[in-house]
């Protein structure tokens, strides 16, 4: 391969499979947008309690036996749902008539508080995380795919097609959208705005999980913070850059933020610019937001 | 024994009491129409009825079964629908959806269809637009789309908030006949209203002011009664007398 | 003199036309309604004239300076005081901070000063506590003086208002329905003290009201808008009995049907029935509906005009009147009722 | 709370016409007992724990966390827009100050003139994106700002001294901690007479009316635009500051530390102290700062039996860390007992004292005045 190629293609690859892992957190903020007007800043630390829990499964810490690794992927999924459901109950229903900007508050909130928990759980340092699968899908010079991107790229484009589905085909789906756009008449026709908000979290209390165990497996180590720091961020930016209510419109952002990050920051010096990947996201999203707020494939304004 | 009997109903919002213990009944198969001025206490007391404010005194029964304390949805499963003030459909929806969603609590699916098209018999404009999405259609368009859509539940009682705002006269008079026709096939309405043309079709009237009922009584009374009509309606043409 | 001008003033939103060369004049010290049915476009003009939309053509002229594009905010300081439909009020501050807010404009100070706190500062902070007392004396508002105004009565609200309006000093005083929220005594009342208010400040107005009797006994010229259009304008007598007027209230009534109901003897005696009735119920008057908390103060939803599209879409009224309809009603009573009349 | 905003304490005890709910007075006297319940924590802040080793740090830390407390309030608190950046306004007066300090030998009081100009720079920067982005965007975009700042800026060699953090050493005369805490207390008491300028002029309430509806604030003629980024200004000015106190207090200024946690920290400490209430939020910041210091070791030991007896999930290492995330626990559990169960934070708490203190008489239930709906028309609702 020659340099360009290297330059180029390379990161611009596994930039594209990082944005995987952004797309699917985004899906679940998108979700939660979609069905509440809601920017959940606990989305990433919610993935990454989950991904605890199995890496804690998988080496069977605690009380926790030592599970196979499928087992111990399903732990850490139900874990994710079951704390979907908790913050639904605990700190968003409280708030169901107070402005939004006090629920995202209270979701930052959420973030301190599982961050401290896997503080109490996990001691100050990474500690390793499960791997699903190990091994190469594809390699070739620089250029090289794992299994473990091979399943990011299918799971979320198979979730993504999925949510999208479920949102125009289904009567729960319907009955979501309409409890975000006048929840009063949602509640006339006899809808219990209660339990589709329950029911929304634990979906993406779930989506949340899956990416943050996919990710913290390519990532191979986890710690408190590690994901919010990571994919949190550059997760929002994908979200906002597809059109926030738009579902696929995430995996779309997603893999364009996970290039343009991956390409900003393997050809822009340090010494030139530090963080260049971030001040590209930031530049990104302020652009997106003052010229096309409704994103690049959603309709809304 | 009436349909709807509201006795000494006491509510309002936060701890500030609106309505101050009102009592009244509508029989079955009739239209009753709820006038008054602004902040009178007519929004209240059908979201009340609604079971989307909480009751704090008093009773509501409905075919002789108390109703009061159910929450919005066992008031749709006993019966009672409300089409909204501000018609609040859901704007990014399309039209069949709004509709669907409107007979929610209702499971057979040929029964919802055969109720779908029941709507399009009274309002055939929604018909035409069945896929557009419900914030691209016209006020009015919106006000017979929450009115079908209130429908959809099949309630034995039907509740309609300010149906003609924001109508100009012709298509308040629309709406009006499509009420009066949807009442001749069996619903009870209950309309509140500021627009006068309404009178004709109302069977009993009543007028609220400041959170208590000052006037109740058949239609044709009301009509009669220039004084009534100047004091709570500005009617200018009656003024004059 | 003329203090505002409206000429051929247009706005569209979207595939709405809501305004449609509207002109309109208000000479000092007139007190000028603007009336017409819900939708008319009477807050959209409003907001064209006090600068918070900009219009898509024609001008609005204050005291012969062009003022179609001036911010609302240096409009306010100009001397143009406005009210909103679903009131505009700071609602979690009281009366007494709401009326010192509404003199930002006047204050006397700058925003330096204020902060270091220099003499002048506070001095002149005093004089707008002064002129806020005594504005709540002239309202009959002083009980409320120190209470949140947000758990107060709609018509309490509508009267604090036309305070706040009052206290940025305005010359031209823009009121947007003041009477919603007040009982007909309560109305009469306000109207006494527009013409009040007039003399004492030598204010012009210009006043949208539903209450009509209000607008026929205070204003020297009415405005008449119907779908964007000027339907009609001139003295109250003669807007009262104009035809056109009348339909565009009434639903399409024949006004000549309506004047004729009540004419007999009979039905001078059934409304003193009635009115004993009514007064009968409302020896204890309750508290009026309070304004909810988070209600938008947003006074454009109920104003958007109906699309023209939708009179089209509208089925046509069936052929007869609907004079002719009531008629045949009270003839025939409806089926039901006469079954339920015989159980 | 709101009602705090509007008629503060000090304006109820000045003002004498409210003669419909006057106590009955007891002339000069009834002060005495109130200066005597006062007596001992004055003592006790002012003297008492600043000449302990230990304890004068931690106060000096608790006025700057004041400082951006307040800072942080006239954002959100009076103007509503919601900032979750203010870590990069205070980093930026940080790093400035040790730069200019250090590298260009700025004297050491003109170093707080360019702190708070860069932090107010900045902060305008922010308020014009605040002006056409409002609501949650702006939450998202503040947070990205601050996250951008800590790892562009905050990176950036000749700013960092290439990684290794900027020193930024105190003249002489401050070296003693004790002397340091009174040096921060004063620029307390500055910014609590700005902060208490402000709502006691037209300024502040302009704010509170733009905050609460843009339209109305327009039609009494407040210009909008100009006061929100007033508001911005006078924020970023007060938080860059605080940055430089703190480069001083710690001697060395790194990225580290001055990241999303901080920054969280800001709006959760002002959260739970009571958006609106300079008093709520003064004890907020300051509870925070003390946090570690409060929380000695028989804590630290019984949340640490509990864990490792009742859950001893992860304990394989069998060292569970209390310590590094206790302060995070408590201020979240504080955040949401708070924004869920009593938004109007410790200040709606401290209310009966509070109005003792300003001359009422003594009573638990709130003042009637407030209405019902004072709760629900909080600042953090609102």
């Amino acid at each position: 391969m020659d340099v360009m190629a290297i330059e180029i293609v390379v990161p611009a690859v596994s930039g594209a499979v990082q944005g995987c892992v952004y797309g699917l957190l985004g899906l679940g903020l998108v979700l939660l947008y979609k069905s509440g007007r809601i920017f959940n800043f606990a989305q990433a630390e919610m993935g990454a309690f989950a991904a605890f829990m199995t890496a804690f499964a998988d080496a069977g810490s605690g009380i926790l036996p030592d599970m196979p690794v499928w087992a111990a992927v399903f732990f850490g999924m139900i874990t994710g749902i079951l704390l979907g459901l908790l913050v639904e109950r605990v700190v968003v229903r409280p708030l169901f008539s107070a402005p939004k900007v006090t629920v995202v508050v209270a979701t930052a909130g959420v973030f301190l508080f599982l961050y401290a928990i896997e503080g109490f759980l996990s001691g100050p340092g990474p500690r390793s995380a499960t791997r699903i699968i190990d091994g190469d899908l594809y390699t070739n010079g620089g250029l090289r795919i794992t299994n473990l991107g091979g399943i990011i790229v299918l799971v979320l484009g198979v979730l993504a097609v999925l949510s999208a589905l479920f949102f125009s085909r289904t009567r729960m789906g319907t009955a979501i959208i309409a409890v975000s756009q006048e929840p009063t008449a949602t509640r006339l026709v006899g809808i219990s705005v209660e339990r589709t908000a329950a029911f929304t979290w634990a979906v993406a209390g779930l989506l949340g999980a899956i990416a943050g165990i996919l990710l913290s497996g390519t990532n191979g180590v986890i710690a408190p913070g590690l994901l919010t720091g990571l994919a949190l961020v550059p997760a929002f930016t994908a979200a906002v850059f597809g059109g926030i209510t738009a579902l696929p419109g995430a995996f779309v952002g997603g893999v364009v933020i996970g290039i343009i990050e991956a390409l900003a920051a393997s050809n822009i010096p340090k010494d030139i610019m530090p963080g260049s990947g971030k001040v590209i996201l930031f530049g990104a999203l302020l652009a997106v937001l003052l010229i096309r707020p409704a994103g690049l494939l959603g309709k809304e304004t | 024994m009436s349909m709807l009997e509201v006795d000494g109903l006491r509510t309002g919002y936060g701890s500030l009491p609106v309505l101050q213990g009102i009592s009244f009944s509508v029989e079955e198969g009739q239209t009753a129409v709820i006038f008054g001025l602004n902040g009178a206490g007519k929004t209240t007391t059908v979201n009340c009825l609604a079971g989307l404010l909480p009751v704090w005194g008093g009773e509501i029964r409905f075919d002789g079964k108390k109703v009061s304390g159910k929450d919005a949805q066992g008031i749709v499963k006993a019966g009672i629908s409300l089409s909204p003030e501000g018609r609040r459909v859901w704007p990014g929806l399309s039209v069949m959806k709004n509709l669907e969603l409107g007979a929610w609590s209702r499971k057979d699916r040929n029964k919802i269809d055969e109720t779908v098209q029941m709507v399009f018999g009274y309002f055939p404009r929604l018909d035409e637009r069945k896929s557009q999405l419900a914030g691209t259609l016209s006020g009015g368009e919106q006000q017979m789309l929450a009115i079908g859509r209130a429908i959809m539940s099949k309630p034995r009682l039907l509740m309609i908030d300010e149906a003609s705002l924001g109508l100009s006269p012709k298509l308040a008079q629309t709406v009006f006949q499509v009420v009066s026709q949807i009442n001749d096939d069996g619903t009870t309405v209950v309309i509140v209203e500021q627009n006068v043309g309404v009178l004709p079709y109302a069977d009993q009237a009543l007028i609220m002011e400041k959170g208590t009922i000052t006037f109740d009584g058949r239609g044709e009374e009301l009509e009669k009664s220039g004084e009534l009509r100047r004091t709570y309606l500005g009617d200018a043409a009656a003024a004059e007398h | 003199m003329s203090v505002l001008e409206v000429r051929d003033l247009s706005i569209r939103f979207g595939g709405l036309q809501a305004l449609e060369g509207l002109n309109l004049d208000v000479n000092e010290f007139e007190i000028v309604g603007l009336i017409g049915p819900n939708g008319a476009g009477k807050t959209t003009a409003f907001n064209c004239i006090t600068g918070f939309y900009k219009p898509n053509g024609g001008t609005v002229t204050y005291r012969g300076r062009d003022v179609t594009k001036t911010p609302p905010h240096v409009k306010a300081a100009m001397g143009f005081g406005r009210t909103f439909q679903n009131v505009g009020m700071v609602k979690s501050a009281t009366a007494l901070e709401n009326l010192r807010t509404a003199q930002h404009a006047k204050a006397g100070y700058d925003v330096f000063s204020g902060l270091i706190g220099t003499g002048a500062s506070v001095r002149a902070e005093k004089k707008l506590t002064d002129k806020a007392d005594a504005i709540l004396d002239l309202l009959d508002l002083t009980a409320i003086r120190d209470k949140r105004v947000g758990g107060q009565s709609y018509g309490t609200l509508k009267l604090l208002e036309l305070g706040c309006a009052l206290a940025t000093d305005p010359d031209v005083l823009l009121l947007d329905e003041p009477t919603s929220g007040m009982g007909p005594d309560e109305s009469d009342e306000l109207g006494e003290r527009l013409l009040l208010l007039r003399k004492e400040f030598g204010l012009t107005i210009l006043v949208i009201e539903h209450h009509v009797p209000l607008v026929l006994r205070v204003c020297d010229h009415v405005y008449v808008l119907n779908f964007g259009r000027l339907l009609a304008e001139g003295e109250p007598s003669f807007i009262q009995t104009h035809p056109e007027v009348v339909a565009a209230y009434l639903g399409g009534e024949d006004p000549e049907a309506l004047a004729a109901t009540h004419e007999t003897a009979e039905d001078a005696e059934l409304d003193a029935q009635l009115e004993a009735r009514v007064h009968g119920v409302t020896a204890t008057p309750a508290p009026e509906e309070p304004v909810a908390e988070d209600e938008p103060l947003d006074d454009d939803t109920t104003e958007l005009p109906v699309a023209p599209k939708a009179k089209r879409a509208a089925p046509r009224t069936r052929g007869k009147t609907a004079a002719e309809q009531r008629e045949a009603k009270a003839a025939t009573p409806r089926p039901r009722r006469t079954k339920k009349d015989a159980t | 709370m709101s009602a705090e905003v509007y008629a503060p304490p000090e304006e109820a005890a000045a003002s004498p016409a409210k003669p419909h709910r006057a106590p009955r007075s007891y002339g000069p006297i009834r002060w005495l007992p109130r200066i005597l319940f006062l007596l001992p924590f004055v003592y006790w802040v002012l003297w008492r724990i600043p000449n302990d080793e230990a304890g004068a740090p931690i106060l000096a830390d608790a006025c700057i966390y004041a400082i951006v407390g307040l800072s942080l309030n006239i954002l959100i608190g009076y103007t509503g827009q919601l900032s979750l950046g203010h870590n990069g306004f205070f980093g930026i007066g940080a790093f400035a100050a040790a730069y200019s300090l250090t590298v260009r030998d700025v004297p050491f009081a003109a170093t707080f003139v360019i702190a708070g100009l860069c932090g107010a720079l900045f902060a305008l920067f922010m308020g014009f994106i605040a002006l056409r982005i409002t609501g949650l965007y702006l939450a998202l975009i503040t947070l990205v700002f601050g996250l951008t700042l800590e790892e562009s800026l905050f990176e950036v060699e000749w700013l960092t001294n290439s990684g290794a953090g900027q020193p930024a050493d105190r003249p002489e005369w401050l070296f003693d901690d004790r002397n340091f805490f009174y040096f921060c207390l004063s620029f307390l008491l500055l910014a609590v007479y700005i902060d208490w300028r402000l709502l006691r002029s037209k300024t502040g309430r302009a704010l509170l009316a733009l905050k609460e509806n843009e339209r109305v604030a327009e039609a009494f003629g407040i210009n909008v635009t100009a006061f929100k980024l007033l508001a911005f200004v006078l924020s970023g000015t007060l938080a860059g500051v605080a940055g430089a106190l703190l480069a001083y207090r710690i001697g060395i200024v790194t990225a580290s530390g001055l990241g999303f946690n901080l920054a969280l920290t800001f709006v959760l400490m002002t959260v739970v102290g009571g958006l609106g209430s300079r008093l709520g939020v003064i004890l907020g910041a300051s509870l925070f700062a003390s946090l570690t210091f409060l929380l000695d070791e028989t804590w630290v030991g019984v949340v640490q039996t509990f864990l490792v007896k009742v859950l001893s999930f992860g304990n394989h290492t069998a060292e569970i860390n209390i310590e590094g995330s206790i302060v995070g626990f408590i201020g979240a559990l504080g955040l949401l007992l708070t924004i869920v169960l009593n938004p109007g934070g410790i200040a709606q708490q401290i209310r009966p004292i509070t109005r003792w203190l300003s001359g009422k008489p003594f009573s638990l239930h709130d003042d009637k005045d407030t209405g019902p709906g004072s709760v629900e028309g909080s600042s953090v609702r609102a």
